[in-house]
This record gives structure tokens, sequence and C-alpha cells, in this order.
């Protein structure tokens, strides 16, 4: 079964196995699918049999049966009990898989709204609803929505995340082979649900390079958060240079930041964004309030590219 | 043998009678038990998020005023408590006497609580539509996220302290026509464990809003 | 014996019915009521079915689909599935089963049909006024900030219902606790009782949290006191641990009490013992305790903490267990028993195969892994009609037809019967089945418009919807007919050993002429001596 | 009336307030966390005043303490497995 036309209209039983967990996914489904299909067997071939031999104008043996009563039911406890402890760990090692990304994915951004999605690249290519990603390299994709939750959807990846307003949350996958595939939004959003869909992609590594050749922009992410720093203002109070008291951000990211009242954060994305938009609910220690929000002035996308400034500056780069 | 409205007919005798209505009142507590939680459930999910936020919120209510209510529910908790022993053993003038005193406290609560709403207006703390929520310090939505869960929780509250002072209102009414003895005690008896509960609620409540630290 | 004349009888007018505070005229009130609830449910649902024939959202326009499922939702959860069998048969029967002249509270049972209605009349002005568009779930910021639709109406009527089940709870609780005939101890009760106890525990506990969190949306609507609001820092997955902290336990609401009815059907027509009672007792009270720790499994990508979701996942599994047991249980009755087919025994034979099927279902879902793919796809539609819809309609209309000769004191057609249980037993599963497979596919829910492969999946399910609508036309029916003029049906005619079948048909106004004296287990059933019964 | 419980009522209402006073008090100590376990464990020692004395706890059935008791494991559930996710994302 050659999953590369998902697209196409022929009836489909099975859902292609586009990415790396997604035949993981399947086997422990197939498992507890065939552990579910032997239990409805038993269960209707009793109820038959019983049927058949206890009508009530048949003769049988009607007579009280010993009362073996407490071991059986002692039995079809404990063996569900086993077997459902089984499927348990099985699912929550493949869930913690699936969940948790590995480090070295390549880092792409989504905005979700009523009704469309954004994504954005390292490079700076935007696109709408579709999503190019290279073959058999790990993708990380950092959600946000701009308005109510929606959620990201690939079937054939056998992978979804909700997208949450103001909380960056984050899905990852590997594609193990190349063609479209169908992006749905599946969490209900509003009159458009339905048609807040797209597709992912998935190109030879190649092909890839060539297409983000070919759409690059004239600024990558990083150029266009650096530009947008110094004109939402933010370099005036955070260039070295600046008269202004405010701390440094170079090597900021991924570091554990003093917060005033004794508390410490890390600097994640999700920290840098509330820094900008809630400034005042964690201040660095040290440092007076002085920060004004952000908030309304930026949108979603502006504070990605910021953030993925602000990221790429290195400790060693300050002056 | 006591008045024969007294005893409904599904059941056989008063005895019976008391403990089904008892247990009644008290599953009905334990109903509220889980109204009350999902508000405090919030709570605490923000106060453990936002703490700062909420401890200056907290700092803008008036904790002399919260104190001086605290005492003033305690007080009608007594009255009430009297008020049901009276009904079972004292005179019909004690009972209707006591209850008219918790009702006044209860009603003196409501009015300190107004004028906490009315400062807190004042302030440009309230946050509803048309008001304009004027907090200047710093993490104005935070702690504007504190008295959102300050005007529910009290609000709330309220609205089960009026009930019950309406309750008792109707009780005095029924004492005061002459209600038998076997009725008027099992009124009361319910009133009380009401009104006992929503004491118990704002128990918790002042030290969770008012004590922030 | 003369216990004056029976509860039909009792008076004729209008007024003798809707003020009536005998638990068998209240039953019957809902009974009109949650019918004619579910005839509105289902007609969205038809709505639903025929805009999915074809992939193009061609005959309902897109809010307006939205506005469907929300309706059929929220309709057939909160004003026919939770009411149906505890406030029809529960009332009917509970008082009679335990060998009581009424409820504990028979006044407060009237005011909480009158606040069901009040709270279906706000959800019927909702539909006039242009219906809601959040789903049944109600999901923030989507219903706080976002929605038009009117969210505050059809929240007021969630709202409202709500105290109508909670004071529903606290009198079965009270009831089953304190009016026991002399001789019902704990373990003498049916098991009917038994799933309404452990039902009740759960609607007093869970509904007030839903009845808050609810509120709590409508104070953000109408006067922005925003405690879900991502403006001022609130947390979206806050309203939804709230909200399933009641919609899980819930939909034990929607299966325990059909466990219950089931579990008085089987031993009559197999005419044998129900197989191990107290751990069927057992079973039930676990269902509803273990039910409260499981709520999380609903959100396993909503950005819950994954540790959470373990948890969560675990339990999941672990309150199938008792689930497990039940159905081994009722297959075990069967066995050396002498069984025969009639009616209702089709509906519970149909509740075992449908049930297992959905709760095996929701051990896929459980597993967290294989959630993630299928989580908001029809595979949760189809695993959640097949226990509400296969388990507990099926359970509510077996029910009604094993106690309709007491409620009615007349027989209905037993073949008509008998071909619309298998008609229903179909249509059911042509409807639901092709869902598993395209949710697995991945089509997602609440979709109006869909990409073609998913086409004739769509087109299997509305043929099934179909053939299913017609099935419940059946009994509507003939029921109606056999009310007036079925023959007369005596006071036992299944030859059952409950309390209930021990008085008239239809049963005087205070239940039992003489206070009834229990000396023995629920379910006295001889397979030897079934030929003699039947005579 | 009964002047034994009058009586005690009248002790419990004195400790209610003497409590109310060592709330109250306790808050303009410098505790730092430690604050709100000693208000919440002094609003519960209230609490129980009131619930057994008032309202009579003490000497109720066995089944309506059940009740008392399952209002607050529900929400003790309700709050622990909340926290459950919040507290470890
Ligand atoms: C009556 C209603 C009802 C009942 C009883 C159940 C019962 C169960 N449900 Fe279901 N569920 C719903 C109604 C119901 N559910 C609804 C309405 C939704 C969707 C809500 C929405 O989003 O709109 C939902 C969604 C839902 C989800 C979330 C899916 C998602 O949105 O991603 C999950 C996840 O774990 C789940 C699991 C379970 C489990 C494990 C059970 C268990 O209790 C089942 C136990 C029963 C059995 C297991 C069968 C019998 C057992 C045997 C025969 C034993 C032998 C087996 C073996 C040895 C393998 N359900
Ligand atoms: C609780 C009980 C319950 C019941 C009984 C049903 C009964 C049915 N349900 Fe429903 N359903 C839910 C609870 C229930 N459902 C819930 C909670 C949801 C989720 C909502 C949400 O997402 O928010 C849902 C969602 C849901 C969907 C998914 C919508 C979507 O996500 O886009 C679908 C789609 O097929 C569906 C179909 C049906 C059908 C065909 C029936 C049938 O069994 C109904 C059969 C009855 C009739 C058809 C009426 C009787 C006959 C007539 C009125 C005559 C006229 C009709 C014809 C000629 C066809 N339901
Ligand atoms: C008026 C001066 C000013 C401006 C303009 C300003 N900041 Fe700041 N910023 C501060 C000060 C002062 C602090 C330290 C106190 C605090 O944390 O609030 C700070 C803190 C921060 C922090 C947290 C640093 C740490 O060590 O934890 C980040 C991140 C940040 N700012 C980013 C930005 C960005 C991005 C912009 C522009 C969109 C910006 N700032 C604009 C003054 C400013
Ligand atoms: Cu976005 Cu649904
Ligand atoms: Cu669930």
């Amino acid at each position: 079964m050659s999953g590369a036309m998902p697209l196409d209209d022929a009836v489909q039983i099975l859902p292609a196995q586009a990415s790396s967990v997604a035949a993981d996914v399947d086997a422990l489904f197939y498992a507890i699918l065939a552990a579910c299909v032997i239990v409805c067997l038993i269960l209707f071939v009793l109820i038959w049999r019983f049927s058949l031999k206890y009508w009530h104008s048949r003769d049988a043996d009607r007579e009280a049966h010993e009362p073996q009563g407490f071991r059986l039911e002692f039995a079809w406890t404990v063996i569900p009990l086993l077997v459902f402890i089984g499927f348990f760990v099985w699912g929550a090692r493949l869930y913690l898989k699936i969940e948790v990304p590995p480090p070295d994915a390549l880092q792409v951004h989504a905005l979700a709204r009523q009704w469309m999605w954004k994504f954005e690249h390292p490079g700076g290519q935007r696109e709408i609803n579709t999503l190019h990603v290279p073959l058999g390299r790990p993708v990380t994709v950092t959600l946000i929505s701009q308005d109510v939750i929606h959620s990201f959807f690939v079937p054939a990846f056998r992978i979804k995340q909700d997208v949450l307003p103001n909380r960056y949350t984050r899905i990852w996958f590997e594609a193990i082979e190349p063609g479209r595939f169908r992006l749905f939004c599946a969490e209900f959003c509003g009159t458009s649900h339905a048609g807040m869909r797209g597709e992912v992609i998935v190109m030879p590594p190649a092909e890839y390079q060539a297409w983000l050749a070919s759409s690059a922009p004239a600024e990558s992410l990083v150029a266009r958060g650096q530009r947008m720093f110094r004109s939402a203002g933010c370099s005036g109070c955070h260039d070295p240079r600046s008269t202004v008291h405010a701390p440094d951000l170079h090597g900021i990211f991924g570091r554990t930041v003093q917060l005033r009242g004794g508390a410490t954060a890390v600097a994640d994305e999700a920290y840098l964004r509330d820094s900008m938009l809630l400034p005042d609910s964690r201040v660095t220690a040290g440092f007076a309030p002085l920060m004004p929000s952000f908030a309304g002035q930026l949108d979603e996308g502006e504070i990605t590219a910021i953030i993925a400034y602000i990221k790429s500056l290195d400790a060693g780069d300050s002056e | 043998m006591p008045d024969s409205r007294a005893l409904r007919a599904q059941f056989d005798d008063l005895g019976q009678q008391r403990e089904a209505a008892a247990l009644g009142m008290w599953v009905l507590l334990a109903t509220e038990v889980l109204f009350f939680g999902a508000l405090f459930t919030g709570y605490t999910v923000y106060r453990l998020a936002f703490h700062d936020a909420f401890v200056a919120g907290s700092g803008h209510l008036n904790v002399v005023l919260g104190t001086a209510n605290t005492a003033v529910l305690i007080t009608s908790s007594l009255t009430m408590a009297l008020a049901d022993v009276a009904s079972r053993s004292g005179s019909r003038r004690a009972v209707i006497g006591f209850l008219a005193a918790t009702a006044v406290l209860g009603s003196a609560f409501l009015a300190i609580k107004g004028l906490e709403y009315a400062q807190e207006y004042r302030e440009g703390l309230v946050p509803l539509n048309s008001l304009v929520f004027s907090y200047s310090g710093p993490d104005a939505e935070r702690v504007q996220m504190f008295f959102n869960f300050y005007f529910a929780m009290t609000g709330w509250h309220s609205l089960h302290l009026l009930i019950g002072i309406g309750l008792l209102i109707v009780f005095i009414v029924l004492a005061w026509r002459g209600r038998d003895r076997v009725r008027l005690e099992g009124n009361v008896r319910a009133g009380a464990l009401y009104w006992h509960f929503v004491d118990i609620v704002w128990l918790f409540l002042f030290p969770v809003l008012y004590l922030v630290r | 014996m003369n216990a004056g004349p029976d509860y039909l009888h009792e008076g004729h007018s209008l007024r003798s019915w809707l003020l009536s505070t005998d638990h068998k005229r209240v039953a019957w009130l809902y009974l009109l009521s949650v019918t004619a609830f579910f005839f509105v449910g289902g007609t969205a649902a038809a709505l639903m079915r025929l805009e999915l024939v074809t992939p193009a959202g061609d005959l309902l326009a897109a809010d307006t689909y939205n506005e469907m499922f929300s309706l059929h939702g929220i309709v057939m959860v909160w004003f026919f599935l939770i009411p149906a069998v505890p406030a029809v048969l529960g009332n009917f029967l509970l008082p009679l089963m335990i060998g009581a002249r009424d409820l504990a509270f028979p006044r407060l049972n009237l005011l909480s049909w009158y606040i069901f209605a009040v709270g279906g009349l706000f959800t019927v002005i909702t539909i006039v006024a242009g219906g809601v568009d959040t789903g049944w779930t109600f999901y923030t910021p989507y219903s706080s900030m976002f929605s038009n639709s009117n969210v505050v109406l059809a929240i007021v009527g969630v709202f409202v219902t709500g105290f109508s089940s909670i004071l529903t709870g606290l009198n079965f609780i009270v009831s089953v606790h304190k009016l026991r005939a002399p001789g019902m101890r704990w373990f003498r009760l049916p098991l009917f009782v038994w799933s309404l106890y452990a039902t009740s525990l759960i609607l007093v506990l869970a509904t007030p949290v839903l009845a808050m969190t609810l509120m709590l949306v409508a104070l953000e609507r109408l006067f922005g006191i925003g405690v879900f609001d991502p403006a001022l820092g609130g947390d979206p997955l806050l309203f939804q641990h709230l909200f399933w902290f009641y919609s899980h336990p819930a939909v034990y609401v929607m299966i325990l009490p059909g466990m219950g009815v089931v579990s008085e059907i089987i031993p009559c027509f197999a005419r044998r013992e129900i197989f191990g009672y107290s751990v069927m007792a057992y079973s039930l009270l676990a269902i509803a305790m273990i039910g409260f720790l499981v709520w999380g499994h609903h959100m396993f990508v909503s950005g819950q903490s994954v540790y959470a979701g373990m948890v969560f996942g675990l339990l999941s599994f672990l309150v199938a267990v008792p689930s497990a047991i039940k159905v081994f249980n009722w297959v075990a009755t069967l066995y050396r028993g002498s069984i025969s087919f009639e009616t209702p025994m089709l509906y519970a034979l149909g509740f075992i195969g449908l049930f297992s099927m959905g709760g095996l279902t929701g051990l896929v879902l459980a597993s967290m892994a294989v959630d993630v793919h299928v989580h908001d796809t029809y595979f949760v539609v189809a695993h959640f009609h097949y226990i509400m819809v296969g388990g507990m309609v099926m359970a509510f209309i077996g029910g009604i037809h094993f106690w309709w000769p007491k409620i009615s004191g007349r027989l209905y057609p037993e073949f008509l019967g008998r071909l619309s249980a298998i008609l229903i037993f179909f249509g059911f599963n042509l409807t639901f089945f092709p869902q598993y497979i395209m949710g697995y596919l991945g089509m997602p829910r609440r979709y109006h418009e869909y990409p073609p492969e998913f086409q004739i999946y769509h087109l299997l399910s509305s043929a099934g919807a179909a053939t299913l609508a017609v099935g419940y036309l059946f009994p509507l029916c003939y029921l109606a007919w056999s009310m007036f003029r079925g023959p007369l049906a005596g006071a036992n005619p299944w030859h059952a050993t409950g309390l209930e079948w021990q008085t008239g048909s239809p049963p005087p106004a205070h239940n039992f002429a003489t206070t009834p004296q229990v000396t023995r287990q629920p379910y006295a059933y001889d397979p030897t001596r079934s030929r003699e019964d039947r005579a | 009336m009964e002047k034994q419980t009058v009586r005690s009522f009248v002790f419990v209402y004195l400790a209610l307030i003497g409590l109310l006073a060592l709330t109250v008090g306790s808050s303009f100590l410098e505790l730092g966390r430690l604050n709100v376990f000693v208000n919440l464990a002094i609003a519960a020692i209230k609490a129980g005043l009131v619930a057994a004395f008032f309202m009579e706890l003490r000497a109720a059935q066995a089944v309506v303490r059940l009740a008392a008791l399952a209002g607050l494991f529900w929400l003790a559930l309700l709050l622990g497995l909340s926290l459950a996710d919040f507290l470890t994302r």
C-alpha cells in the first residue's frame, strides 16, 4: 500500500504510514484491536452457544452448578487487568516518544488563526496552508494561535497537537515518504473549521533545498527579527550601548534567569514571549520594571521573528 | 401523636422522616462544596502561577472590613445555632428572636460587603464590562485576574447569604403564624445547616482572598 | 386487597398530572418530555447525516451545520440521555423496587421536573433564537469570546437542568438509605437500584462543577469577568479540566443505569439468578468512583502535561476492569439458564454486544499514543455512539418494553417489538461502524464538508441513519397504540421476581396495599421450573 | 433551653473569634510560603468547630458524616488531579 498519493479519491481502508512513528502507532492499534476482536469473538460465541443450548424449549442440564463463581470472577478480573496494564505501558512509552521532540530537529513556526495556517521557516520563507519539509529529517513545529484553540493534525503522520492562544505548544515528526499529505484543523474553531485545511509537502533533501532557495525571501527570520527589534524600539534599551539600565539579551536563551523576589525561570520561548507581552509578571533581578508591554503592538508573527533573533544572539557576541 | 400533617405519607415515623431530612440536607451541602470547589480550583491554579500579582491584588482589599465581616458572620452562626436549640426545647419567642438576630447579622454582613464593593469601585478595581479596570501598578492583567476571582467568589457567596436571609424571614413568619413545633423544628434545622455552611465557606474565602502574602 | 384505583386512574384532569407528586406520574412527565427531546436531537442528527452525504457543504451552511451538532449534542446529552433512564424508569421503579410508598421527597421530585422543563424551555428558546455553535463541550476561548451565537442562553438551559439532575440524585440517595422496606438489606437490593445509587452519587458530586464552570463562561460573556480570558493570562486548559471533571463522570451517568436495566432483564429471560450478584453491585460503585479519576483522557493532545496524561491514561484502563467483569457476568448468567427471546431480551443482548464494542474502542483511546491520532476524529464519534446509542438507548428502549406492562398495564405487539429491535440493531451498526474506519483514516469531527475520499463511509453512515430513524418510529407508534388498546397484562406477565411485580399493573397510587416484607435475594429464578412459570 | 449545649456553643464561639484574631495576626508575620498553610490550617480548624458543634456533626448518623466527608474528598480529587497537570507542565 503506497501512501504516496493520499490526496487522490480512491477508497482507502487504512491511512498511509508516512512518518517515523506511524508504523509504531499502527502496531499498537492493531494489537489492541486484536485483543478486542478476540474478546468479542469469545463473547459472541458464548452467547450464541448458550442461547442454542439453553433455549427454553430444549432439554438441557439446568441444575445449579457447583459454585466456582469466585475463581471465574477472579480470572476475569485479573486477566483483563494484566492485559490493560500491558497496553498502558506500551502506549505510554510510545506517547512519550511522540510528544518529546528530538533536540536536533529543524525548527518551523506555525501561526494558526481563524481559519488558516501560516508557516515560517528559519530562512524566512513564509507560506500559507502549505508546509514544505525535507524527507528523513525530524522537524519541530512550534505552534501558537492568534485567537481560539486549533489543532494541527496530519493523519498520515499520526500526529496531532492543539494550538493554544498565548502559549507555545510543539509537535514533531520525521517524514519517511515523499508526497503530499493532508493537514487538518482538528479542534472546532468556528464557522470555517472544516475549511481550515492544508497540506504538508514532503520533499527529498535536494529538492527541498532547491525549494528553499527558490522561495527565499529578502531576509531571513532572524534578519526580520533584528529589524523588528530596532523598529519596535527594543534596541533603545537593550542595546549594550544604551543608557537605559536594561538586561543584555545576548546568550539569554535557555539560561536560568534570576527574578526579583528570589524565584528563577528558564528563558525559553514562552518566557521571552511573556517578557514582551507581560513584562511586569516576571521582572529580572537587579532591574527596575521599566519595560513597557508590547501587547497589541506586536502580532504573533513579529513576536516569533524577534524571539528567533534573540535566540540567535550568542553570549560571545556582546561587546 | 403529633399533628398529622407533620408526618408525610412516605415515612413510617417522625424519626425516619427527620433522619431523611438531615441526610438530604447534608447531601445538598456536599453538592455545594463542589460548587464552590470549582471556583477554589481555578483560584488555586492561578494563584500558584501568578503569585506576585495575587499578593498585589490582595493588598488592595480592606482587611479591616474583611475581619469585621468575618466576626459578624461567626456571630450570626452562634445565634443561628441558638435558634436551632431553641426550636427544640425553648419558647417560640426565643426562636423568633434568634432567627431575627441572625437575619440582621447576615444583612449587616451584606451591608459591609457592599461598602467594600463601593470602595473598590471608586478605586477602579471592579472588572465589569463598562467599568474600566484601572489598576496602575505593574502586571495589571494578572491583578485583574485576582479581582475576577474575588468578585466571582464573594458574589456567589453573597448570593447564598441572600438566599439564607430570605429563608430566615420565611421561617420567622411561619413561626409567628404558629406553625406546629415539629415542622418548625425541621425548617429551622435545615436552615441552620445551610447557614453554617455558608459561614464555613467564608471562613475559607477570608484568608484566601484577604490575607495573601 | 383493595388499594384504591391504580395510579393512572387517580384523576384525569391535566392538573392531576401536572401537579401530582406521585413518582409514577412524575416519571410519565419525564417520559414524554425526554421522548420529545430525543426527536429534536434526532432531527438535528438527520439533517447532519443528510449534509454529509456529499463532500461539499451544499445542504447546510457552515454555521447551520455547526449549530446542528451543538444542538444535537446538548439536547441528546442533557435533555435526553442523562434523564432518560434515571428520571423515567428510575423514578417509576425505585420506590417500587425498595418497597416504599414514594420517594423521600415527592414534592422535590416534581420540582425537579419543573426545573428540567425550564431548562428545556431555555434550550428551545436557544434554538428558536438561532442556535448555539460551540459544540456540547463549550470550549473557551471560543465560547467565551469568539462565538457570535446564543451561548449564554444555551448555558442557562444546561445550568438550570443541572439542578434538576442534582435534586433527582439527592432524592434517590436519601430514598435508598432511608425508605427500604423491612428486610430489604443492602445486598437484597435489585441491581437496578444499585446502579441508580451509583449514578446519583455522580449526579450530586459532579454536576455542581459543571454548573459553576458554565456560569463562569456566562459571566465572562455578560460582564467581562474573564477567568478564562487569555489576555489576562487565563488558561484555556483550566476550563477543560473543570468541564471534563463533570463530563467524564457524566458519561457513566449515561451507562450505569443501562447496566442496571440489563441486569434485571437478563436474569428474567434466562430464568436464572444473576451471576455474582455482589460483584455486580460493587463494580457499579467502582465504575462511579474510578470514573472521577480519568477525565484527563480527553486532553491527551491539548497541551496538558505529558505526565498528567499518563496518570489519566492508566486510570482509564483501570476503570475498564469493572466494566469487563460486568460483561462476563452477564454472559455467565446465561449458562444453564432457560432462555427465551422476548423483545426486552433482544435489546439486552444487543446492549452487551454494542456496549462491548464501544467500550473496547475506549481502550484504544485510553492508550494515549493512538489517541493522538484519532482524537477529534470520527473514531471518537463512533466510540461514544456505540456506548450511548448502542448501549444506553438500547437499554432504555429495552427497559421501557420490559416494564411497559407495569407502567401501562398493557401488552405491546410482540412481533413488532422484535422486528424493530432487530431493525434498530442493524441500522445502528450500519450508521456507526463505518465511522470507525473513516476515523482511523483521519476524518475530523465537526466538519460539514470533507475531502472526497471519505464519501463512501459517510454514505453508508447516512443510509444507516435512515434505517435507524424508521426503527425508532416503530416503538413510538405501537407503544402509543398499546397504551390505549393493548391487551391487559396482569400483575406479572414475565413471571419476574422483583418487588415491583408483586403489586398490580398499573400499581395503585401508594404502590403496595401493605408494606412488603422482604425475605430473599432479588433474583430467585429457577430455570428448571421455567415451563411451569411460563404456562 | 439545654444549658449544656448553650454553654458549649458560647465556648466554640469564643474559640472561633480567637482563631480569627490569630489568622489576621499571623498574616503580619513574614513567614513566606508558610503563611498560606497557617491560614488554611486555621480555617480548617474553624470549619471543623462549626461543623462539629453548630452543625452537630459529632452526634450525627454515620451516613451523614460520610456525606460530609464525600464533599471534601471529591473536592480533593478535583484539586489534586488538576494540579497534577498544572504543576508538572
Ligand atoms: C456512555 C458514555 C461513555 C462511556 C461508558 C465511555 C467509556 C469509556 N470511554 Fe469514552 N467517551 C464518551 C462516552 C463514553 N465513554 C464520549 C461522549 C466521548 C467524547 C466526548 C467528546 O469529545 O465530545 C468519549 C471520549 C473518550 C476518550 C477521549 C477521546 C478523544 O476525544 O480523544 C477516551 C480516551 O481515553 C475514552 C475512553 C473510554 C474508556 C476507557 C471507557 C471505559 O469505561 C470502557 C469500559 C468498557 C469496556 C472495556 C468493554 C467491556 C470489557 C470487556 C468485554 C473486557 C475484556 C477486554 C479485554 C481483556 C481487552 N472515551
Ligand atoms: C447522547 C446521545 C446521542 C444520541 C442518542 C445520538 C444519536 C445519533 N447521532 Fe449523535 N452525537 C452525540 C450524542 C448522541 N447522538 C454527541 C454528544 C455528539 C457530539 C456533538 C459535538 O460534537 O458537540 C454527537 C455527534 C454526532 C455526529 C458527529 C457530528 C460531527 O462531528 O460533525 C454524528 C454524525 O453522524 C451523529 C449522528 C447521530 C445519529 C445518526 C444518531 C441517531 O441514533 C439518531 C436517530 C434518531 C433519529 C433520526 C430521530 C428519529 C426519527 C425522526 C425524527 C424522523 C425523521 C428522520 C429521518 C427521516 C432521517 N452524532
Ligand atoms: C523602556 C525600555 C525598554 C524597552 C523599549 C524594551 N525593554 Fe526589554 N527590558 C527592559 C528592562 C528595564 C528589563 C528588565 C526588567 C524586567 O524584566 O522587566 C527588560 C527585560 C527584558 C527581557 C527579559 C530579560 C531577562 O534577563 O530576563 C527581555 C527578553 C526583553 N526585555 C526583551 C525586549 C524586547 C524584545 C523589546 C522590544 C519589543 C524590549 N525588551 C523593549 C527595558 C526595555
Ligand atoms: Cu482551526 Cu478548527
Ligand atoms: Cu471520558
